[in-house]
């Protein structure tokens, strides 16, 4: 595995920057995702999800290409913290939708002012 | 020495109002309630008297210190009399238990409030008077807002709401960048103990910006125009009492202020804005009198008297005179007294009539002469004739602006002329003239109480007109040194 | 003993106004009549010391004012000039007082009319004894209060009350120079007291200032300043207007207040001051033309004037213009002479009127009198006295001092002196003509009073006619008896002493024999024409009249002076007032201020919460826009 | 190194497509399955980038119940159906240029910050070094994440027992009126309970309360 | 190994969670004893922190990650003692609303030891932990009044947006971590490099997701809703206790790894803190709902605790500190008092529901006053020295514009604080409302009040605890 990363530290061509990339490209569409959303609040949820899966390729990519495994632990307590999230948002969804009856983005704004 | 006395005036009346709030009695028990209020206020005036007599008027250095530690390394507690606060906390002992004397005519509905709101008052304003340090000063001169608003706001007139808002929020409005400027003080010297400041002088440099900060807030409880419009909207709507206190001695705490930290702390630049305080005060006089001259509502027209008695007063001080500053001191105490007296006037006939406008009155004179008589003898002192109170500052003032600056002092002698028309011609239309309006017929000379307030205050207001030397005494040293030290700080510069 | 000629008329008031109620009208009276008249009896005495003894004092009561280097005492200064006005004030206002008991006997304010005048008495006192500037503005002031109080006595006359404060608050215009005047001397001498101040004249001569960018000699300052403060009080032109409104007040007020004694004392005043007015030939020439043209304007008006009272007003402008411009001329100890002599006669025109008013119940208009000389004999005579020695017939009080004035003029002998001598002449003519004028028609001629009949009229009490006596005694032998003292040539025992200062002793030479004679010919010669004019032959005026119909109304309208302050300042000044009010500090003050400020923070508090959408993307969006911003700050950065 | 560029391209811009269609398909049921196989996708890079255990449990943790449990409530709120409406709305489509922009420039922005990476060799913490620890990816996480990480574990543990009481306290409800079988009532019925004995007077009936 | 005893109290905490939870499923109706024995462990929680870390200088644990210092021990036993009060006073609340649950203690005390957590963080992951831990905790808490949609409504909005701050907040985790090679706050404070936009980079998009949990204008939009939305015990749980542990990060978090930032940081905590003044100010203004106008006015005074973070100096941060723990004591009296406006088992909380509330509720509305006019900063109140000392840090550091737009703020600020004053004064009187309050509402009314009215009689004793924190 060593010999994998002096290649690629060598080679350039797929560098740490790709990855990075990626995750910003990732991170964007999440954060697009968020507020462009008009059709109902799990996609909301699932573009958070993409957030984090941009947080986890990041904290990856970087684990990798410094040697040091705390950004891998890292990513695996975000994956254990989103599947928690994933739980309790769903949950607040369902009650929510038992209320109101919808879960569309723009019915959601009883409290304002 | 030991015993703390200036401390002792200022907690008394809070004492006053905790007894008042711990114990409370049923609701027709207000005569108790009055009593109590009474006697405290006067026992603190027979205190403050005892100071006077053993203040000792031949030294400007601070008397009765007292100083506790209370923010560690930062502030200290610190209280103390010269011969410039002394006065104001007479002033302020002998003005509120006549104001607890008037209330059963003006307040009917929560008294006990209404008195613990005063004797809280009182203590905040000794303690304005006698701090002796930049913070406490602070922490006294705010906190009056609270009861002043409370005292507007509840026992106020039909706008009272708009009225003490206005008042609140201008008056802080003004004062934060003196807080601002007081904490720079205390980074820039490293203390804000009034004594120790006095004694090592302010950079020239940050002056200027320091001294407007605090100009800012005494110019808007003074009230200086363009900044003055508060004042006849609370001065209407706040109940009799409550003007009382507000004419008598909360404009009082901006001339205070003045003469204490604008001329003490900033010599320079108190220098170099003397022309701005001039203009404002010159049109102070003159617009407000003429304002004053087209009121119908006759608070409102004492009130923009008011405006410009203390745009004298900021003359006066600002003259650097001898003679303008202890004049101002003397208009102060005057007006003080004669604008109480005004306001308790305009409360008689008010309680009687329910109406303040001018022309809902006339031709009262034989009706009720007595109120007639001393109401007179109030606006002749009002519009400072001279064997009155009112002469003499407003005289000492122009005699000292005069020094200073021709123009300003004739142009501010206008204000006297238009004085005269105003308050005359408010008399007239008040007291004189036919009884057109029936129901007047059946007002009632003044009460027992009436009588003796607005006496208590026609005996000082004739007596000082006559003999102010007591006044003079007291107050000469301290105004002296304090030129002197102005000077010599601007020598030095 | 001194102060009690002072203090006796302020406890005369104090237990009239105070305990009237208590000891009853009469009582009132009396106790007020009976202490003004020992002031009076004193004052004399103490006149008698100084004439024959020369005797002076400065009796220090109490401090009163003591700020820094200003020391002002409560004080009594005794010299010649202070001892004759004590005598005038006293006097008359001795015989007034009683004269009042008469006069007033259907008021039902009798006790405060009489602690009124008695407090007036005690600041007139207060007035002519100070030794010092402020005292004098004390006094000043007071007496210009008293006036008010008395020009306001009937209060519920809408009339009364605005003559009242209109008298007031001219003075206060007038009062405004002279309070401005005593802080020029404060200022340039440090002092207010008289002997300090006059020490020191010579050495501030050439001093000059710069006032309002003119530069200007301190002196002709200080007197120019102080004039104004004369001209406010004495009513004379720019400030003449309140004197005739005063009539309103009660006939004893006006002719103790508003002829004999308050209205001399800017009389008194330029004389006191005469060690000052002395170094300023400007500001004396200055008070020469103001004299004379006031003098003059007065009787104009006086001419076509109807009202009794109102005539007799503006005469008493018309001779205050000439003690003015016997000061003006430097003949201070003349104007003194003439203000002596005009307190008799004009107190006792007024009173004499008062008494005629009386009979006829409170009417004043001439044309509604007439033809009543039988049924007044006393009155009329005693009026005729009073008309005679003002309109300075040979060898009664007015021909004495008139003359001196209008020869010392003349003798003056620059342009202005011999025109002011002139005017003198001319106004002394038409003086004579208004005077006869206001005789003929109130006792000659037909009765014209449609409301009461004849019969019901009648001569006033004893206690009216005897004060009118006294006084018409005073008429005809006051000139001739003081002539000497008063304008007698100098020598030792020069009368003044001190108290008057002239640079150069006055001429002594006397004036050609013609111009001697010319003045009392031309009274005596007005005194047929009037009588022809206004008994004999009605239509000649009324022709007059009608041919110089805009000359009438502008006298009538006493050139349109009210008319003219009402618009200049009354109106300016309302006007000026309600657009402060409501304009400036209404509209821009509060609008843009409080007001607005507030109403800006609500509108930006609605749309805050109108931001506040409620929408989860839109919450999410602000938050990405902030944090954007924020990145892009750091980049930029 | 060719390959790894060939997978690396193919599998991210798979994750970009479906992380696009995750937000834009109109039916938020196939949403849920393009976000599955963005996590897939994703996964492989770990896996190829030599993050194996990471990859794995990727797979399992999210593509195997957090994306299920997705479809589950997508499934149970019958939402799937709702019209996705980009450009619906008159008044709240104004933002969406602006917004447009402002990702954008928070994009842009990352890249340039990302592009900054340089490698410092003093970042390189030797203890912590995958070289020296000649152990498996899995094993190398275990080692550490039971020794250095042990308190954060225990955290999460924590994290995970507050999603389970949240998910129950919110959603949990008793019903009412469902039948379910009480042993413990059925044995300690009494008679007492069920029976009573009245005394009944002839010819005038019962009557039963209730 | 480790010196376990100073996470005692954590310890204890967790493991009390999951005995009661244990003892509130198995035994029925337990919730009373659930939630007396939680009230119980808050005390002993407290005690454990002042008995083992109260004299601790400075001691790190687990690698370094968590640390024990002075601020934390503070801050701990501000949090617990806040926690305490919180659910002192919810009991009579939530059972009138019927919601009273084994749960609710239970969650309240998992935030409270995620608070505790992040508090002692000293490493990145450590206190993105802490933060999902409490955070996960508030997302139910908000939604707990389940049946109301309100509620729900709150929660979800709550958890939207702070799972998308969470994200932005774990993105610049990922950008300091890879930039510095480590995740703890030490090791990132010896690797800095002021050049590398990335770490400023990673501490804005940190920054966004600490201001979204102290609601920092522009992150503050959730805050009004959640605050309305949430049961009123629950939104005082917000105002108080997740902030003073966010504010710990805050500081530990910009004073340990970037302190040398400072001048980059700098304007955006500047820019945050007037932001916020002057939102909270003016948005408060139209409110006519009290736990709303709470919300902005929360939004405001975090505005003034930024302004004393944003120095840059040890007397800025003590100032923020001590801001921050008044006006905890002020937010519990203010909530106290609406706590009361009960009728006949309903809760009012519109500010037309005050109206004239003097005349029925002489004390209540003296504390209101006080309270209110404490608040608004006027005085000799507690609120007055509060802004007192952070506008002299901010003077010191002569950021006078801040002092400045600061202050006059407070002006505007004052104006909505007199208006409500001006409703219970001066308006017309309503009906009564209950007065059988619980002993321990009237207790924590009382405490606060009196500690509000008399702070100005010793206030150097707080400046004496507080000034032992130095973390420059």
């Amino acid at each position: 595995m060593s010999s994998l990363i002096k290649e690629l530290r060598l080679m350039t061509e797929i560098g740490l920057g790709h990855y990075l990339t990626l995750g910003a490209i990732i991170f964007s569409i999440g954060i697009i995702g968020i507020f462009l959303n008009r059709k109902n609040i799990i996609v909301i949820l699932m573009s958070i999800e993409l957030i984090l899966l941009a947080v986890n390729i990041n904290l990856v990519s970087f684990s990798i290409f410094l040697g040091d495994l705390t950004g891998q632990v890292f990513t695996l307590f975000i994956l254990t913290v989103a599947a928690a999230e994933a739980a309790i948002g769903l949950a607040i969804i369902v009650v929510y939708y038992r209320n109101s009856g919808t879960i569309r983005v723009e019915h959601i704004d009883k409290l304002k002012g | 020495m030991n015993f703390p006395i200036l401390s002792s005036l200022i907690l008394l009346p809070i004492v006053g109002a905790l007894f008042l709030f711990f114990t409370k009695g049923k609701d027709g028990d207000n005569l108790t309630a009055k009593y109590v209020a009474l006697f405290t206020t006067i026992v603190n005036f027979l205190i403050s008297i005892y100071l006077w007599i053993s203040f000792d008027p031949s030294t400007s250095a601070f008397q009765f210190v007292e100083e506790r530690i209370w923010i560690k390394d930062f502030i200290n507690y610190k209280v103390g009399v010269d011969g410039i606060s002394i006065l104001f906390i007479l002033l302020t002992t002998f003005i509120t238990p006549l104001c607890i004397v008037s209330v059963n005519n003006t307040v009917k509905n929560r008294l006990r409030d209404f008195l613990i709101a005063i004797l809280i008052m009182e203590s905040f304003m000794i303690g304005v008077f006698c701090a002796l340090d930049l913070v406490v000063f602070y922490l006294f001169f705010e906190a009056g807002l609270i009861p002043m608003f409370l005292i507007i706001g509840i026992w106020g007139g039909p706008k009272r709401v708009y009225s003490a808002f206005k008042f609140f929020l201008y008056t802080l409005l003004g004062s934060v960048l003196m807080l601002v400027a007081i904490i720079s003080i205390y980074w820039i010297s490293g203390t804000t103990d009034v004594m120790k400041l006095y004694e090592l002088g302010i950079d020239a440099k940050y002056q200027n910006l320091l001294w407007l900060a605090f100009f800012s807030s005494f110019a808007v409880k003074t009230p200086m125009w363009p900044v003055h419009t508060w004042l006849p909207d609370a001065h209407v709507e706040a109940p009799t009492a409550g003007s009382v206190l507000l004419a008598a001695i909360l404009l009082k705490m901006a001339g205070y202020g003045f003469i204490r930290f604008s001329l003490g702390l900033f010599p320079v630049a108190s220098e170099v804005f003397t022309p701005l305080v001039y203009t404002l005060s010159v049109i102070a006089i003159i617009f407000t009198s003429l304002i004053a001259l087209m009121q119908e509502d006759m608070k409102k027209l004492i009130a923009y008297s008011s405006v410009a008695h203390m745009g004298f007063v900021t003359l006066g001080i600002f003259t650097l005179q001898q003679q303008g500053i202890e004049g101002s001191i003397i208009q102060m105490l005057s007006h003080g007294l004669v604008s109480a007296a005004l306001f308790l006037c305009v409360g008689v006939v008010y309680d009687r009539m329910h109406s303040r406008l001018i022309k809902s009155y006339g031709g009262i004179v034989t009706i009720i002469p007595k109120y007639s008589i001393l109401f007179m003898l109030f606006t002749l002192a009002a519009l400072g004739l001279p064997g009155t109170f009112g002469f003499i500052g407003e005289f000492l003032i122009l005699m000292g602006a005069f020094k200073d600056n021709f123009l300003v002092a004739v142009i501010a002698s206008f204000g006297v002329i238009l004085g005269a028309a105003y308050m005359l011609w408010l008399y007239k239309r008040v007291v004189f003239g036919k009884l057109v309006n029936e129901d007047l017929k059946q007002m009632v000379d003044l009460n027992r109480s009436e009588y003796l307030i607005l006496t208590c205050l026609a005996v000082p207001t004739l007596f000082f007109g006559f003999y102010p030397e007591p006044l003079f005494n007291t107050i000469e040293v301290s105004v002296s040194d304090l030129i002197n030290m102005h000077n010599l700080n601007i020598a030095i510069k | 003993m001194e102060l009690s000629i002072i203090f006796l008329p302020l406890i005369a008031s104090i237990i009239s106004g105070f305990f009237g109620k208590f000891i009853g009208d009469r009582n009132s009276e009396i106790v007020t009549s009976v202490l003004v008249s020992i002031s009076a009896l004193l004052s004399i005495f103490v006149l008698y010391q100084v004439i024959a003894n020369q005797y002076e004092e400065n009796i220090v009561i109490a401090t009163w004012i003591n700020s820094g280097s200003l020391n002002v005492n409560w004080s009594m200064l005794i010299d010649p000039l202070s001892a004759v006005m004590l005598v005038v004030v006293t006097s008359i206002s001795s015989l007034v007082h009683i004269y009042s008991i008469g006069y007033m006997s259907h008021d039902p304010h009798k006790p405060r009319f009489m602690a009124y005048l008695s407090l007036f008495t005690f600041a007139m006192l207060m007035l002519v004894t100070s030794d010092n500037f402020v005292q004098l503005f004390f006094g000043w002031e007071g007496v210009g209060l008293c006036s008010y109080f008395l020009i306001g006595f009937w209060f519920k006359k809408e009339s009364a009350n605005a003559a009242a404060i209109k008298a007031f608050v001219v003075n206060r215009v007038g009062d405004f120079g002279f309070a401005l005047g005593i802080f020029l001397i404060f200022y340039l001498f440090g002092t207010v007291n008289y002997s300090e101040v006059f020490q020191q004249i010579p050495t501030v001569i050439d001093k000059k200032l710069l006032f309002l960018g003119f530069e200007i000699k301190s002196i002709d300052l200080i007197c120019l300043l102080l004039f104004v403060g004369a001209m406010g009080k004495s009513a004379q032109i720019l400030l003449h207007t309140w004197l005739p409104d005063a009539m309103e007040g009660p006939t004893p007020v006006s002719a103790l207040i508003h002829a004999a004694t308050m209205v001399t004392a800017g009389v008194f005043l330029v004389v006191r001051c005469s060690p000052i007015y002395e170094y300023s030939p400007l500001i004396l020439n200055l008070i020469t033309i103001v004299g004379m043209t006031t003098a003059f304007f007065a009787a104009t008006v006086a001419l076509v004037q109807t009202d009794i009272k109102k005539i007799i007003a503006y005469s008493t402008c018309s001779q205050l213009g000439y003690m003015f411009f016997a000061a003006g001329v430097g003949a201070y100890n003349v104007a003194m002479f003439h203000l002596f002599t005009h307190a008799f006669f004009k107190a006792l025109l007024f009173l004499g009127s008062g008494s005629v008013i009386h009979a006829f119940k409170d009417e004043q208009d001439i044309n509604k009198m007439g033809g009543v000389w039988k049924k007044l004999p006393y009155t009329y005579a005693l009026m005729i006295i009073g008309t005679l020695a003002l309109t300075g017939f040979p060898f009664l009080s007015g021909f004495y001092s008139k003359d001196a004035i209008i020869e010392f003029a003349y003798l003056k002998g620059n342009t202005t002196g011999y025109y002011a001598a002139g005017i003198g002449i001319l106004t002394a003519l038409l003086t004579s003509i208004y005077s006869w004028r206001l005789i003929f028609k109130t006792f000659h001629g037909e009765y014209n009073n449609k409301e009461i009949k004849i019969e019901e009229t009648h001569e006033s009490p004893i206690v009216m006619l005897v004060p009118l006596f006294i006084l018409s005694i005073g008429s005809i032998f006051a000139g001739i008896l003081f002539k000497g003292l008063f304008i007698g040539s100098g020598g030792e025992n020069y009368f003044w002493a001190d108290s008057i200062m002239f640079l150069e002793p006055l001429s002594t030479d006397h004036p050609p024999t013609w111009f001697l004679l010319l003045t009392p010919c031309l009274v005596i010669i007005s005194i047929p024409i009037a009588y022809y004019l206004f008994v004999k032959n009605k239509e000649i005026p009324s022709g007059i009249v009608s041919l110089n119909k805009p000359l009438y109304k502008f006298l009538v309208n006493k050139w349109y002076f009210d008319e003219l302050y009402e618009v200049l300042f009354i109106k300016s000044s309302k006007l000026l007032g309600l657009f402060l009010w409501k304009f400036f500090d209404g509209t821009i003050i509060d609008g843009f201020g409080p007001d607005g400020i507030s109403s800006f923070i609500k509108k930006c508090s609605i749309k805050a919460n109108k931001f506040q959408s409620g929408f989860i993307y839109q919450y999410a969006f602000v938050m990405l826009v902030g944090f954007s911003a924020f990145l892009t700050f750091l980049i930029v950065r | 190194m060719i390959a790894h560029s060939i997978f690396f391209y193919t599998f991210s811009i798979i994750a970009i497509v479906s992380a696009i269609m995750v937000t834009a398909s109109k039916n938020t049921v196939h949403s849920v399955f393009f976000l599955i196989l963005d996590f897939i996708s994703i996964s492989c890079l770990f896996i190829m980038i030599g993050a194996e255990f990471l990859g794995m449990i990727m797979l399992i943790v999210y593509v195997g119940a957090v994306a299920v449990l997705f479809l589950f409530v997508v499934m149970m709120l019958n939402v799937a159906q709702q019209k996705n409406q980009w450009f619906a709305s008159e008044d709240s489509s104004k933002h969406i240029p602006v917004g447009l922009i402002i990702s954008t420039l928070i994009f842009v922005e990352l890249i340039i910050v990302v592009g900054g990476w340089k490698y410092k060799p003093d970042l390189f913490d030797i203890n912590n070094s995958i070289e020296t620890a000649k152990v498996s990816n899995t094993h190398a996480l275990g080692q550490v994440l039971y020794t250095d990480y042990i308190h954060v574990f225990q955290i999460s543990g924590m994290i995970l027992l507050v999603a389970m009481i949240g998910a129950i306290v919110l959603t949990f409800r008793k019903r009412a009126g469902v039948k379910t079988q009480s042993y413990i009532k059925q044995i300690s019925r009494e008679r007492s309970d069920g029976v009573s004995i009245l005394n009944v007077e002839s010819n005038k009936g019962v009557k039963i309360d209730d | 190994m480790y010196n376990l005893n100073l996470v005692l109290p954590e310890i204890f905490v967790s493991l009390s969670i999951m005995f009661l939870l244990i003892l509130g499923v198995f035994k029925k109706n337990s919730s009373q004893l659930t939630f007396n024995l939680s009230l119980l462990t808050f005390l002993i929680a407290t005690i454990f922190t002042i008995n083992e870390t109260f004299s601790v200088e400075r001691i790190t644990l687990f690698n370094e990650s968590v640390v024990i210092d002075h601020m934390a021990s503070l801050m701990k036993i501000i949090t617990l003692i806040g926690g305490f009060l919180v659910l002192v006073i919810s009991s009579s609340y939530l059972k009138t609303l019927k919601i009273f649950k084994i749960e609710y203690p239970i969650l309240i005390l998992s935030s409270v030891l995620g608070m505790m957590i992040m508090i002692s963080s000293n490493d990145l992951m450590v206190f993105y932990m802490g933060l999902e831990l409490q955070s996960l905790a508030l997302y139910v808490l908000a939604t707990f009044n389940r049946d109301q949609l309100k509620s729900s409504e709150a929660g979800l909005k709550y958890f939207v947006l702070s799972a998308l701050s969470s994200g932005l907040l774990l993105y610049g985790c990922s950008l300091i971590y890879g930039f510095s090679g480590s995740t703890n706050f030490d090791v990132i404070a010896n690797q800095l490099d002021s050049n590398e936009y990335a770490l400023t980079f990673g501490i804005v998009f940190i920054l966004v997701g600490l201001a979204f949990k102290i609601s920092a204008v522009p992150f503050h939009m959730w805050a009004p809703d959640v605050y309305e939305g949430s049961p009123t015990t629950v939104t005082l749980f917000f105002t108080m206790v997740p902030k003073i542990a966010a504010l710990t990060v805050f500081i530990r978090f910009l004073y340990i790894p970037f302190l040398n930032l400072l001048d980059q940081w700098q304007m955006i905590i500047v820019f945050l803190s007037i932001a916020s003044m002057i939102f909270g100010a003016i948005a408060a203004i139209g409110q006519t709902n009290i736990k709303r106008l709470i919300a902005y006015s929360s939004i405001g005074h975090i505005g003034y605790t930024l302004a004393g973070l944003a120095t840059g100096s040890n007397d800025g941060i003590q100032s923020s500190i001590i801001y921050i723990s008044i006006y905890v004591i002020m937010n519990l009296a203010l909530f106290s008092c609406l706590l009361m406006l009960k009728r006949k088992d309903q809760y009012y909380e519109s500010l037309d529901d005050l109206s004239g509330l003097s005349k029925n509720h002489p004390l209540l509305s003296l504390s209101l006053l006080i309270i209110l006019f404490s608040l608004a900063g006027i005085p000799p109140l507690a609120g007055f020295f509060a802004k007192f000392y952070v506008f002299k840090a901010v003077i010191e550091q002569s950021m006078y514009f801040l002092a400045i737009v600061g202050l006059l703020s407070t002006v505007i600020a004052a104006f909505y604080y007199l208006r409500i004053i001006k409703i219970i004064y001066f308006d017309k009187e309503k009906e009564k409302y209950d007065t059988d309050h619980s002993m321990w509402l009237k207790f924590s009314l009382t405490i606060s009040t009196v500690l509000i009215l008399l702070y100005f009689i010793f206030p150097s004793q707080i400046i004496e605890l507080v000034s032992r924190i130095n973390i420059i």
